[in-house]
């Protein structure tokens, strides 16, 4: 789970991690009336959770009140920003990169860190590799004095500004720890003109297993790019919007993406993309309720189950036919366990079960583009 | 032979007695697979299709020679159930368990490399070798996927795995042994990991990969390739090649490598190292016909 | 540091291991005041850090409010038990044994236990050391919960209780962490004839080079067997009172104890232990201060020194003599860095310095004995 | 030839602008120890008798081979520097702190095993080879203690160790290399650990062992004697026979191994073993004397 900047700061203030002040405002006269407490220039910062908001104009630095409100009133009025978070400016000397996450191959956790910080570290590890420091970290033991002293003398940094740094990395392992991170970042991490060391942006997410430990944080609305895939993530149904014209309502996360492949092969698009597999695959009614509220003109359906049974799949759709009386037509391709089971279910329902993937792809590829 | 697991390999049943324990208890051994021994704490005294139950992986080593564990373990007691199969000295251990937390993930890889060990998983349905035995969950009843044959199999996907190797199976082919490595972004064992096994293996001629976006595991295949580490045939098969970027999160393994995890960058490197990469399900099965036949 | 029997069970207590229901009292109307809440029979255990409470008598049983107080008024009456824990009598149907400390070979924390309960376990390990289970645990990884199902099965117990004592088994070893514990222990632990595991005794013993981190421990007059030993300890300084007629003033554990074996060899006797030696090697008039407050013949004074410098030594001491003229005879064997400086500063103070330990130990002896 | 420190081991010395730190470094070179560089977070760019001071372990041993690390660091970052030096692949490490917390003793000594390295300490004066080279703070230039000889001395106590060396010294004999074991229930190395060296040293005729009750390590060399693994003669010294039981809280320790511990317990073993126990520090001396000439 990822969480918005202003959650994350949060999060590392409690942690002992400087943040700039700053408080968080839904309206453009909030945002008027914080500017006194914040002071000017301040810095709005859109609280989405996308990333290249800088690029996008979506974290603006302004240095009058009328400045701030013209621009708390272009980003507030998108519908795309629900949130503002406004921030004192900081007076920059330079930048550093700092972030924990995990490194599958070694088994450990990794600290990242590189003294050209404000760029995005994927750009920077292809361009200036030698410039990314990285220090791998035993989980079960903890990251150790010694290895925090390392880094921040690898940085080049001294005196007060290493001590600070510390500081910063030795608690950010912290957070990584407490909260089950699969990655917590500080980029830009700011050294001040005062020489403060003070976090200028904060990327934390939650490892999704780990969530039932990770309390109070409820996935509201904000968190999605779509009222659909909001809910459809309130039934746990991985789900992702698009605009094309062909509903995906297939098994698992690799045959999925497949078969969204495929129709981009046979050229269709896809309306969404929905996993009705896995611990799914009983809520075929839920399913199709969500593939019928897109402007789709046919409803695909792929599957190959192992633990989900093809008979109890081919019940479900039968039933959500029913009861849904859907105004498209469905292909379906349902095999694995209990196939022949599952295909006397749909053929009683007047469906034509498919059994292979492709052929099932450019039948509905075909439907989408009224060729049948 | 075959590789990870074969017909005479004793396998422990940890979580034996739940209901998918039971349930796939009876089909391991009904395929064939040696399983000697259950373990559920507390239920010492029971037997699941004739094998004892346990109240740990001790009592039961003491019982019995055992040389791998296959776990029906919730995942949030898995981390404890491998500990204790590696306590116990079992050097393969299997995990279905679809949600370990990650942290703990990280710790389960460190421990089973630390005590060379090998751990398959989580969230996969395990490891067949068709016809001779498993550790996991399939319905190896279904002939066109489950064929017994040459052609090994190595997949990060459970959904996509009956569909390319039904694929593998139409063109003529069978399965010597299939590997589900699992869908978590740390797997217990990685593809190249399991590299060596088929190398060694005289019934396989040629691996499948069935690989996804993100991370780096297929970037090590073509690795060992290129070192001549791995040198027989490898058909690929890649989905997520149309996938929008923008709808998926920044993978955090990504990070590190400097854009490695897109699909094109693993097309790339595999290709360059020789090996065939299918752009549909279908093609896997004809790349294996062009090279083999 | 040892904590005493009710600390340890306020310890167990927060931290879910059942006790029965207690209060501490000091005086004999308190105990009468308490009955009423704790019920008859219950036991009036004796809160002194020594072993061996039972067989000493300290523990005991009582029926009526009467023989409570009796047994109380002797207890408290004795002046050696400032406290009284007065606790509910557990209806018991079986004991247990269970610690955990650490393994210094295998460089681990182990856990012990036993179903044969109640007694010593170094007896137990002695008569039937087969009844003894070990578990040792990896001190960076923890308790596993593997190991502590393990632990109940071999300890042969069942159904509920064994579900209650694998939760003691946790909770203990997680007392053991987070109070840094040399050793904690349960003997017994009472199963009682409801099927209810509680703990029936309590010990606690805090790793003394981890005592900055174990806050609200403060070391009262009640820890110590004299007021010599409080007042000592005050400094910081190693001392144990004994009824002989040497004062030992001598340099760390190891040559102390062998001063007090070769006193004890020639005849002699020892009036206190003392190390003048390590971080005490300053602390020469407090030292002596001391060693005179015992009814002593002489002081015997051994050092050889490395750190604690021989001439700081003997100024400390000269300069202790100046202060608190002794008045009684001081034999001095000070050895070590700058020795040749120390005989000087020695002799110019009139005393004779030895530079044999044997000699001095012959001589303070003699002197004891009278015989010069 | 010595053993642990030799006139060839390049030694790091960790902690080394301390107070402490560079008074040894002093000794430590005049004796002839080959310090070629120090520690101290923030102080790189210093120097110390003339060896370059780093921020880390890494960065000097990124500049220099290292052999050792001995380290002048305080008890509560004991654990840090240990792990610090382990991580640079240090095999030999001296630490004299007294007041390690127990907990993280404990896992200094379980790190340095799965290491392969060997950590002497805490609270230890350390190892000298009187004449050769020395890591810790022994007072050598006191020759009736630290004369080079054939003797080999280890011991658990700081305070007797002079005193006992000083009766070997003037029996005629001298010091091959005397190794501080350590006074804290748990060291870092045991004595039987040591005995495999000083069994291969050519310049080491016989070991005299300096121990006190408590804890199984005087047990643990006869157990080593017994057994054949070290062959050369033992002469003990073993402070605390007369001290009064009633006044010693129970040793953890004691607890696990049924009734060792004991000063009697010790001498059993020892002398069943074949070593010479000496009843007083002089006649350590006088038993050397009766086996050696």
């Amino acid at each position: 789970m990822k969480l918005f900047e202003y959650q994350a700061k949060e999060v590392f203030r409690s942690h002992g991690i400087p943040v700039p002040p700053s408080v968080l405002v839904e309206t453009v006269p909030e945002v008027q009336k914080v500017l006194g407490e914040i002071g000017l220039p301040c810095v709005l910062k859109s609280q989405v959770l996308r990333g290249g908001r800088g690029k996008a104009g979506l974290i603006p630095f302004v240095r009058t009140e009328e400045q701030a409100v013209t621009e708390a009133q272009r980003l507030l009025g998108s519908e795309q920003v629900p949130m503002l978070l406004v921030e004192s400016a900081v007076d920059i000397d330079r930048e550093i990169y700092l972030s924990v996450t995990v490194d599958p191959v070694a088994a450990t956790a990794l600290i990242i860190a590189s003294a050209a910080g404000g760029v995005e570290i994927e750009t920077l590890a292809q361009t200036d590799p030698e410039k990314i420091v990285q220090e791998p970290v035993d989980i079960t033991i903890g990251l150790m004095p010694y290895q925090v002293n390392d880094l921040v003398y690898r940085l080049g940094l001294n005196g007060d500004v290493a001590k600070q740094t510390k500081k910063v990395i030795t608690n950010l392992y912290a957070i990584f720890e407490a909260y089950d991170a699969e990655l917590v970042e500080i980029n830009p991490l700011f050294v001040s003109k005062q020489a403060e060391v003070i976090a200028g942006d904060g990327k934390l997410i939650i490892d999704e297993n780990s969530m039932h430990r990770q309390k109070g944080y409820e996935r509201t609305r904000a968190y999605y790019d779509s009222d659909m895939e909001f809910e459809a993530a309130q039934e746990g149904i991985p789900y992702l919007q698009f605009d094309g014209d062909i509903s995906l309502m297939c098994a698992g996360a690799g045959l999925t993406t497949t078969v969204y492949d495929l129709v981009n092969y046979e050229g269709g698009s896809v309306a969404n993309y929905l996993e009705f597999g896995g611990p799914n695959y009983r809520k075929a009614v839920r399913a199709m309720e969500l593939c019928l509220q897109n402007e789709s003109k046919v409803i695909l359906m792929v599957t190959f189950g192992t633990i989900a049974r093809a008979d109890v799949m081919a019940e479900g759709i039968v039933d959500a036919i029913n009861r849904l009386h859907p105004d498209r037509p469905i292909v379906t391709c349902i095999r694995g366990t209990n196939e022949e089971e599952a295909v006397r279910i749909l053929r009683a329902a007047g469906l034509e079960p498919l059994f292979d993937t492709e052929e099932a792809v450019r039948k509905a590829v075909a439907i989408a583009k009224g060729a049948c | 032979m075959s590789i990870f697991i074969e017909s005479d390999t004793r396998v422990l049943v940890q979580g034996m007695t739940g209901k998918e324990g039971s349930f796939w208890t009876k089909h391991m051994i009904d395929l064939g697979t040696q399983v000697v021994a259950g373990v559920t704490p507390g239920k010492e005294g029971l037997e699941v299709e004739g094998r004892p139950v346990y109240h740990s992986v001790r009592r039961a080593a003491a019982e019995h020679e055992i040389d791998a564990a296959m776990l029906f373990v919730p995942p949030r007691f898995t981390k404890d159930a491998v500990f204790e199969a590696l306590d116990s000295g079992i050097q393969k251990i299997v995990t279905i368990a679809d949600g370990i937390p990650l942290h703990e993930m990280v710790q389960i890889r460190a421990a089973a490399r630390s005590n060379g060990a090998m751990v398959v998983g989580g969230n996969t349905s395990g490891v067949i070798s068709p016809g001779t035995a498993m550790m996991g969950m399939f319905p190896y009843w279904i002939e066109r996927v489950y064929t017994p044959g040459r052609i090994g199999v190595m997949t990060r996907s459970g959904s996509l795995t009956n569909e390319v190797t039904a694929m593998v199976v139409r063109a003529g082919f069978g399965v010597s042994s299939l590997i589900g490595i699992g869908g978590d972004p740390v797997p217990g064992t990685r593809f190249a990991e399991m590299l060596p096994l088929y190398e060694q293996d005289r019934e396989t001629d040629a691996v499948v990969i069935i690989g996804e976006l993100g991370g780096t595991m297929e970037e090590e295949v073509a690795e060992a390739m290129r070192d001549g580490r791995f040198t027989k045939p490898v058909v690929a098969f890649l989905g997520g090649r149309t996938a929008p970027k923008g709808k998926r999160m920044g993978h955090a393994g990504a990070i590190v490598t400097g854009g490695k995890g897109t699909v094109e960058g693993k097309i790339k490197a595999l290709t360059e190292a020789g090996a065939l990469v299918a752009e549909r399900p279908r093609f896997v099965g004809e790349l294996l016909q062009e090279l083999l036949k």
